[in-house]
């Protein structure tokens, strides 16, 4: 069970008084009438769910009934921060891969059944990508 | 003030008026009074509850000038006036409850209506929907640990404080006023749920009703 | 019986208190003190129980939570029934009952034993998913057979009579062990006046110090152990919980304990001044700082027959001798890997019985305790091992032989021991269980031939769990870490004092690696050499295993069963792994490491549930008006959480109504004079703001530019991807000030929506929601009659000029303040009262008073439903199933194609899907047969002529009788069904009748609504 | 490979069973592959299997980053049914169950499949309806089952509280009686080895680390063991779709949640068929061994982590205590979690995607054991063709974008 920092209550909460709201940032397209099914439905349906940081919105439901945002490792399900509607992140992963290619430590990947094996190899990705 | 609608809902005669506990205390079981008990449990009933939104900085000022007593702007914290009678929760940081003797909340929110002018704001009798519900005794804390996540040691819970939260499973608004006096705010339909309860999760350390 | 293992002295009983028990029948007894093991031992007790598999005779083995054989029916009468508790850690009471869970016809002469014996041999592992596959028809046939034989004990078949609870606890320091790791870190941490909690699995504090046979500030271990005990629960800032398991290491800190706060008394929880009391009570922990110091647990040998009663744990038989007075045998051979578990001789040699050798794997054995043996006489045996047991319902012997670690063989000098004990001891395994469930990989260290905690956030193990063994370094290894976790949570530690107890050094060599003993014959054709005794998983099976290519230690497990038992696999796992490595030429972390999942020891259910059960197992919400619903006989539906009256049967002649006859009347009053409903629980909610108005036109489908105050206006809302989510009705009470009502079931739900989409989309507009459902209690007051009606209990003008339908007004209801709405959801007259809900009761009454001679009839959901349907009026939920549209529901005039904001839900409207004309449609369907009465969800065809799998092109959403039509009538989806009013359609059901039903509007009764306008 | 049988048996036990075969091979991954299945479960396997076996594709390899079928076919609650509402997903998940009724033979391996029943009960009047609804679809698609009343569900399950006291007195239930409950883990090695006999190369331990993709078409896949080269893959990989879409540079409309289970010490027979509950949600059924195995929540937050939330397991024990009082003193030994892959209408992804060549079968939320059979049947099918099977076109990945979903949260409301 998550111990969860509420940015408006200013203390921690059991999960119990929250509920998780999906992805967070997600951007209703400015103008619907003028997007695509294709957009409409990336939209409505289509997500990151990463094996690693995700960016998530949450409702402290029984609570002061907030919306917020929260950072977490969604292997090891560590909470990063948490932080007010309309604010941005300040742990990203692209700042924690950062921070690891400077201190040469490897976050563990919790949830993995094979000692040793690595969720995801950037290059590699790249590579496929282009 | 045509913008919003005012209305007092609360009649002059009393008569027939049933609390949200009424139909608990009705059909029971309510444990005789017992000496011995641990946990006395009690309704305040028929106070009159507003909810008051808008922004702490425009609120504060009126607040203080009608009812005598700061908008607790700390959150999870609550502020009595003298008496004790009235008191302000914190609830969000766009919103507060507003606890005050029955057949004052009327009068209460033409007052802060008329000196919040035209400023954003929302004020809402609630008067109905929720009941306040006091648990005392040397007990009371140990059934609140069999109720509620919410941590609630001294050092964590000290007199003062009010917080939303859960409670078995319904959500009450919890806060302790004074020393051994805890508070729960609950929603009518939840009353009698929450009555029954408490009767239960007290029953090991003895548990009295007063009416 | 005699009491014949029991020793004249010592133990921690109470020998003045002598219990009597049963078990499988046998009268026995023991003393106060004792586990149901110390005093099966003390009494002889050698078969326990039969094995899962081969039914072979078993006996005690250990003395904590690792047993794997004591597996025992607990309970004197049925309701009381507890399976498969441990006999070694259930404290003994007076009266006691219990039986073995396996044994037919019982446990000393069991039938399946020979069916175990002769069959063994054709039951290797997964010899299930090899045979058994023909004729397929027959599986259910032996699956029969193969369940009846497996399982445990039993469930009980009556209802639980005993309670149980659980405690929100928080901490700052949680230490989870009573041993001398967590005793010592306890103390430094209570010294810092942090918040702290200490429990333990055992019936009392002091873990392994209760059998030690060290001496701490030169004081006798036990009697440390009492003294630090004294002096924690005299602090105000510790908490200390034995007989209290931490079962579950969770997310964050979250750690759940099981208290069992009365089991060790009786087996139903006793009341204590009349008052009732807890069975047993869960602590849902949330620590700031868990110290882990469970300890370890001690592994046995695999050897040959090792599963004979007699085949023991040594350090177990030190706990037997030590703590209960019991000597559970008259010979005993030792055989060990290690030095410490030399103490096993000594314990048995000092109770006056005979040590017969020491079988030690190691070369030489010069360590303090092995030397003490000696210096006794005591004939120790280097190099060599037990390599098998001989015996059958007892140990007889011990066959030892000079073995080869590295060579695996065994190396001749065998010898045959005449025995009646064999205690084994491979070394200790650390008890990481706890710090896996947090999804943290142990670390294998070849210093301690064990898994330690891998890095827990916010978590310290010390002592034992992590590799530190010698008392002495125990102690040390605990205050350094209590001082680091105090030190992570902003704790100082009182650094001056260090209240670390004398203890001597004591000197030892090191264990050796011994896990599986080499026999003569291979694995597979020795003497099964078990390693999980609870599932009869052994070496010789673990090694065909990984023959047949299961390589991977989670398919060993998985095959074999290794240490799925109740158990889990806690004497086991390493020695499995150990035998799989070996058989793979790996090393033990190569072949790698199981998870250990939550429970640590199996926990009840009554106590995971707690208070949530029977009366207390969900809310049940009341209106105001709920008492005189009781008191006037209501029949009750459940939508969500709320009791809602569902149809008043009278009772006439001593007859109570049917639903279908309540119903019939109910409508008819409605129809034909005034009924009334409790809607009070329609979720409502208050908006006020400048920009309220634009707020309704982004989450409704239709248009709120234009409603004026004292007006309302029905509204539909969808989700973005264009299918209706709710419903209702929204007044304009103010310019800027709106009540909007939603449906039951929706409330919660329309209220988090509207906040979700004001705090994260629109923030800028200026308009709050604050829910007032339970504030207003809602009476609907409808039928030709409501307005004579209301006219004498109102002030308000009810003339149709000056309050129209879909107006709202405000006045005085018997004498109440209300606000009344021209809103319907029958087609008829109708006034929705709201009244504060305090003064609900007096409104209500005093409209019956004078209602009587009106016919003023309560109704409930039932007949509501029914006079909606004869509208047409939808119920989102019932009539919608999440894939329909506004469109689809023919509701084109609650579209706002043209507001200004493209709100929720529009954009998906135009979808290829949703834009696809011929979709399933709202339409109403009138049975060719009046009598018919469709089943609500018959499914509709066009062709009933065609074959399975026929073509569904929709079906029945909603079906009553009406009593109005004089026949059934129903509500229905139809692919493109507005186009094809008045064909026939068809609807196949179970008994192979097909209905025949017309297509019609949807509108049954006063197509014009002149009836409501009225 | 040698033939299963009960004289079989016999005969190995003479010898000690000093002469049974490996199960699979162990190979080294070959440098091509006409097709390779990213992902070692159930599905992955039964796949390879029916691209061999009736596509007569052998050159195939199924790589899996850890130990076959060691992802959700492991940590389920091994119900089978095939009582879905639509008729696209009835048509999938009986067509599952038509091939489930033959498996243990078809692959030589008693995957111990017990058509003891499934009941779903209803509580509620809705849930009634919602129940009839589906009954009759069911019986129109020509899928077995019926509606009960409270005293039909009473005579199957004399232990179950089906008095008017429960705080949701059980109104009634459909009934399945050709549902049930399969041994998990057999399903993957039965499969695993039937695929292995025919041909397939199983590489475990070798992990995807990403794809070969030129000119928007796959050429095959880099491993930690090195590349392979396939001009098809089909990715089958439960709870790391998401993970391997992104590897592959494109969404999937999934969000992967824990979805825990839990079960009690093993008890002597007591519940005889499958009990499920969406609306005091718990499901429950007892294993061949003993164990009451209860299904309990999905958890809201997406999580690798194969383990969920606390209060969930206490809601589900609630649930189960509700339903059947007698079961309060029993006891838990142990919960667990599996990741799965939830789509918006709870209805699985069986689709080409944006790469050429590269075909997805994932999506099926907590349902996905019971469909193992029919999903790699009508996968290899799609991989072999290049094309949809017709059971698989109504689950491909544009129906989000057109709006045809197929909402089955009705029936898979519980996870399961």
């Amino acid at each position: 069970m998550f111990h969860i920092y509420c940015p408006y209550c200013e203390e921690y909460r059991e999960e119990e008084e929250f509920h998780p709201r999906g992805q967070a940032h997600l951007q209703r397209p400015a103008d619907p009438e003028n997007c695509s099914d294709e957009q409409w439905g990336d939209y409505l349906f289509f997500r990151d769910n990463p094996r690693g940081i995700h960016h998530e919105l949450w409702v402290h439901s029984v609570g002061c009934r907030k919306f917020f945002n929260i950072t977490r490792h969604t292997a090891n399900y560590e909470i990063l921060e948490t932080y007010k509607m309309g604010e941005r992140p300040s742990i990203t992963a692209e700042t924690l891969a950062a921070d690891e290619r400077q201190s040469g430590v490897q976050t563990a990947s919790g949830g993995w059944q094979t000692v040793g094996a690595r969720p995801e190899d950037e290059a590699l990705n790249t590579e496929a990508r282009a | 003030m045509s913008e919003i609608r005012e209305f007092d809902c609360r009649p002059n005669d009393q008569t027939g008026a049933e609390s949200p506990l009424a139909w608990s205390l009705q059909r029971g079981p309510v444990p005789d009074a017992d000496t011995q008990a641990g946990v006395t449990l009690r309704e305040s009933a028929f106070m009159g509850h507003l909810i008051l939104r808008g922004g702490a900085i425009v609120l504060d000022e009126a607040v203080r000038e009608v009812l005598g007593i700061n908008l607790p702007a700390r959150p999870n914290t609550l502020t009595l006036d003298s008496t004790g009678e009235r008191s302000i929760q914190w609830l969000s940081p766009d919103e507060w409850l507003i606890v005050v003797p029955g057949g004052e909340e009327f009068a209460l929110e033409k007052a802060l209506r008329h000196a919040l002018g035209q400023a954003h704001f929302s004020l809402v009798n609630v008067s109905g929907g929720q009941t306040v519900i006091t648990l005392s005794g040397p007990k009371a804390r140990e059934t609140l640990k069999k109720s509620t996540p919410y941590d609630v040691h001294p050092s964590a819970f000290p007199v003062g404080k009010g917080v939303t939260t859960i409670f078995a499973k319904t959500s009450v608004t919890l806060r302790q006023p004074k020393a051994d006096c805890w508070e729960l705010i609950v929603r009518r339909s939840f009353a009698d749920y929450l009555y029954r309860w408490l009767l239960d999760a007290a029953a090991e350390f003895g548990v009295s009703v007063e009416r | 019986m005699t009491q014949i293992h029991r020793s004249s002295r010592g133990g921690r009983i109470d020998r003045s208190r002598e219990l009597s028990f049963t078990f499988n029948g046998k009268r026995y007894t023991g003393y106060a003190g004792d586990t149901l093991a110390s005093a099966l031992l003390a009494n002889g007790v050698d078969i326990v129980n039969r094995s899962f598999k081969y039914s072979r005779p078993r006996g005690i083995v250990a003395a904590g939570p690792e047993e794997p054989n004591a597996v025992v029916q607990l309970g004197a009468s049925e309701a009381a029934q507890v399976p498969n508790v441990r006999a070694t850690q259930q404290a003994l009471y007076e009266g006691l009952v219990a039986r073995s869970t396996n044994g037919w016809p019982n446990v000393q002469r069991d039938m399946m034993g020979m069916i175990g014996k002769l069959g063994g041999s054709f039951m290797p592992p997964g010899f299930y998913y090899k045979t058994f596959m023909a004729p397929a028809s027959m599986w259910m046939t032996y699956e029969k057979y193969i369940r009846k034989s497996a399982g445990l004990g039993r469930s009980p078949l009556e209802s639980d009579p005993d309670i149980y609870d659980h405690l929100n606890q928080h901490c700052d320091v949680l230490v989870i062990g009573g041993g001398a790791a967590g005793l010592a870190a306890a103390r430094i941490a209570a010294d810092s006046g942090a918040r702290v909690m200490l429990c333990d699995e055992q019936e009392e504090l002091g873990g392994s110090l209760l059998d030690s046979r060290e001496a701490l500030d030169g004081l006798p271990a036990p009697e440390w152990v009492s003294q630090v005990v004294t002096e924690l629960s005299a602090r105000e800032n510790v908490e200390l919980l034995p007989r209290t398991t931490a079962n579950g290491y969770h997310d964050h800190n979250f750690v759940t304990l099981h208290e069992r706060r009365t089991e060790h008394l009786w087996d139903t929880a006793p009341a204590v001044n009349r008052r009732p009391q807890a069975r047993s009570r869960l602590h849902r922990v949330r620590a700031r700082h868990v110290i882990l110091a469970t300890g370890t647990h001690e592994r046995p040998l695999v050897y040959g027959n090792n599963d004979v009663p007699g085949n023991m744990v040594a350090g177990a038989v030190s706990t037997y001798i030590r703590r209960f007075g019991v000597v559970p045998g008259h010979k005993l051979v030792l055989s060990v890997s290690n030095d410490y578990a030399y103490r096993t001789a000594l314990d048995w040699h000092e109770s006056g019985r005979e040590v017969v050798a020491i079988v030690d794997a190691r070369a030489t054995s010069r360590g303090e305790l092995a030397e003490q043996a000696r210096a006794l006489g005591i004939r120790i045996i280097n190099q060599s091992a037990v390599i098998e047991a001989k015996g059958s319902d007892r140990v007889t012997a011990a066959r030892i032989a000079r073995i080869d670690l590295d060579a695996f063989c065994v190396l001749g000098h065998e010898k045959t021991l005449s025995c009646d004990t064999i205690a084994s001891s491979g070394g200790y395994s650390p008890v990481i269980h706890l710090s896996s469930h947090t999804g943290t990989r142990p670390v294998w260290r070849d210093d301690v031939l064990g898994f330690v905690p891998g890095d827990v956030k916010g978590m310290t193990s010390v002592g034992g769990v992590h590799g530190v063994f010698a008392l002495k370094a125990v102690l040390e290894h605990a205050a350094e870490g209590a001082r680091r976790a105090l030190d992570a949570i902003g704790f100082e530690s009182d650094s001056s004092a260090p209240k670390l107890p004398d203890v001597a050094e004591r000197r030892e060599e090191p264990a050796c690696a011994l896990f599986q003993v080499p026999h003569v014959k291979s694995a597979m054709r020795a003497p099964k050499q078990f390693v999980d005794l609870q599932n009869d998983v052994t070496a010789a099976g673990i090694e065909l295993a990984t023959r047949e290519g299961f390589e991977s230690i989670e398919h060993v497990k998985r095959y074999t069963a290794l240490g799925f038992g109740t158990d889990q696999g806690k004497l086991g796992n390493i020695n499995g792994m150990a035998v799989a490595a070996r058989c793979l030429k790996r090393s033990i972390p190569e072949v790698g490491t199981t998870v250990f999942r939550p429970n640590y020891t199996p926990v009840t259910f009554g106590a995971i549930v707690g208070r949530h059960c029977r009366d207390l197992f969900d809310p049940e919400r009341y209106t105001a008006l709920h008492a005189w619903h009781v008191e006037h006989g209501a029949e009750f539906e459940d939508v969500g959480q709320w009791k809602r009256p569902w149809y008043f049967p009278r009772t006439v002649n001593g007859k109570k109504e049917t639903m279908h006859e309540a119903v019939s009347r109910e409508s008819l009053a409605v129809r034909e004079k005034v009924g009334i409903l409790d809607a009070s629980t329609l979720g409502k909610i208050d908006i006020q703001g400048p920009d309220a108005r634009e707020f309704l036109g982004r989450v409704y489908t239709n248009k709120w530019a234009k409603l004026a105050p004292g007006r309302v206006r029905y509204g539909l809302m969808c989700k973005d991807d264009g299918m209706l989510m709710d419903d209702g009705t929204t007044s304009c009470l103010a310019e800027n000030h709106f009540l909007m009502t939603t449906t039951t079931g929706g409330a919660a739900g329309v209220m988090e929506w509207l906040e979700l989409w004001h705090q994260t989309e629109w923030p800028e507009l200026e308009v709050y929601f604050t829910s007032v459902t339970d504030h207003w209690a809602t009476m609907t007051v409808t039928g030709p009659e409501a307005r004579k009606l209301m006219s004498e209990v109102t002030d308000i003008d009810l003339s149709p000029d000056q309050f129209k339908f879909m107006d709202w007004r405000e006045g005085n209801v018997a004498g109440i303040p209300a606000r009344v709405f021209r809103i319907s959801f029958t087609g008829e007259l109708a006034y929705e009262i709201n009244v504060q809900a305090n003064y609900a009761m007096p409104v209500w009454k005093t409209l019956f008073e004078k209602g009587e001679k009106y016919g003023l009839t309560p109704y409930g959901t039932e007949t509501m439903h029914v006079l909606r349907a004869e509208k047409g009026l939808i119920i989102a939920g019932q009539d919608t199933d999440g894939s329909v549209t506004p469109e689809d529901l023919g509701m084109q005039w609650a579209v706002g194609y043209d507001k200004p904001f493209a709100w929720i839900g529009k954009r998906a409207l135009t979808r290829p899907d949703t834009a696809r004309t011929d979709r399933k449609q709202f339409v109403g369907l009138k049975p060719r047969d009046p009598e018919v009465v469709l089943e609500e969800g018959a499914q509709i065809v066009f062709d009933p002529e065609q074959s399975i799998p026929m073509t569904m092109v929709g079906h029945v959403t909603s079906s009553y009788y009406s009593p109005n039509l004089g026949h059934g009538f129903a509500l229905a989806v139809i692919k493109g069904g507005r186009d094809r009013l008045g064909q026939t359609v068809y609807l196949p059901m179970k008994d192979g009748v097909v209905h025949e039903a017309e297509i019609v509007s949807p509108v049954f009764i006063d197509p014009k609504g002149e009836r409501q306008n009225v | 490979m040698q033939r299963y049988s009960g004289f079989g048996l016999v005969k190995h036990a003479l010898n000690h069973h000093e002469n049974w075969q490996r199960q699979w091979r162990n190979p080294t991954p070959k440098k091509q592959y006409d097709i390779v299945i990213v992902g070692g479960g159930g599905h992955g396997l039964a796949t390879a299997y029916y691209l061999a076996k009736v596509h007569n594709i052998t050159n195939v390899a199924v790589i899996e980053k850890g130990w076959l079928g060691g992802g959700n076919t492991a940590r389920n609650t091994t119900i089978v049914r095939s009582n879905y509402l639509w008729d696209e997903a009835a048509a999938l998940f009986e067509h599952s169950m038509k091939l489930w009724e033959g498996l243990s033979r078809d692959i030589n391996y008693n995957v111990m499949f017990s058509q003891r029943g499934v009941l779903n009960l209803g509580h509620t009047l809705q849930d009634m309806r919602d129940i009839q609804r589906r009954v009759n679809a069911n019986r129109l698609n020509g899928i077995d089952g019926e509606v009960l009343d409270a005293k039909g569900v009473q005579e199957i399950v004399p232990i179950l509280d089906c008095s008017s006291r429960a705080r949701y007195p059980v109104l009634g239930a459909s009934w399945q009686p050709r549902g049930g409950v399969a041994r998990h883990d057999a399903v993957a090695w039965g499969y695993a080895r039937a695929a292995d006999a025919l041909g397939v190369d199983l590489l475990q331990n070798t992990e995807v680390t990403g794809f070969k993709i030129r000119d928007g078409r796959v050429h095959g896949v880099h491993t930690n063991r090195g590349d392979i080269e396939a001009k098809t893959v089909g990715c089958v990989a439960a709870g790391n779709s998401g993970v391997l879409a992104k590897m592959a540079g494109f969404k999937l409309p999934l969000e992967s949640h824990p979805l825990q289970a839990l079960v009690s010490e093993p008890l002597k027979p007591v519940l005889d068929t499958v009990v499920m509950s969406n609306h005091v949600h718990g499901y429950i059924s007892q294993s061949d061994k003993g164990d009451l195995v209860i299904g309990a929540g999905i958890d809201g937050y997406v999580g690798y982590g194969q383990r969920g939330s606390y209060p969930t397991v206490e809601h589900t024990l609630q649930a189960i205590v509700e339903m059947f009082p007698i079961f309060s003193r029993v006891r838990m030994n142990r919960q667990w979690g599996g990741i799965v892959d939830t789509c918006p209408d709870a209805s699985p992804i069986l689709s080409a995607t944006p790469v050429k060549g590269m075909f997805f079968n994932c999506g099926w939320g907590t349902g996905g054991f019971k469909a193992t059979p029919g999903s790699g049947h009508v996968f290899a099918a799609t991989l072999a063709k290049g094309e949809a099977h017709p059971l698989a076109a109504p689950f491909s990945i544009d129906r989000f974008h057109t709006g045809a979903l197929v909402d089955e949260h009705g029936a898979a409301g519980v996870a399961h």
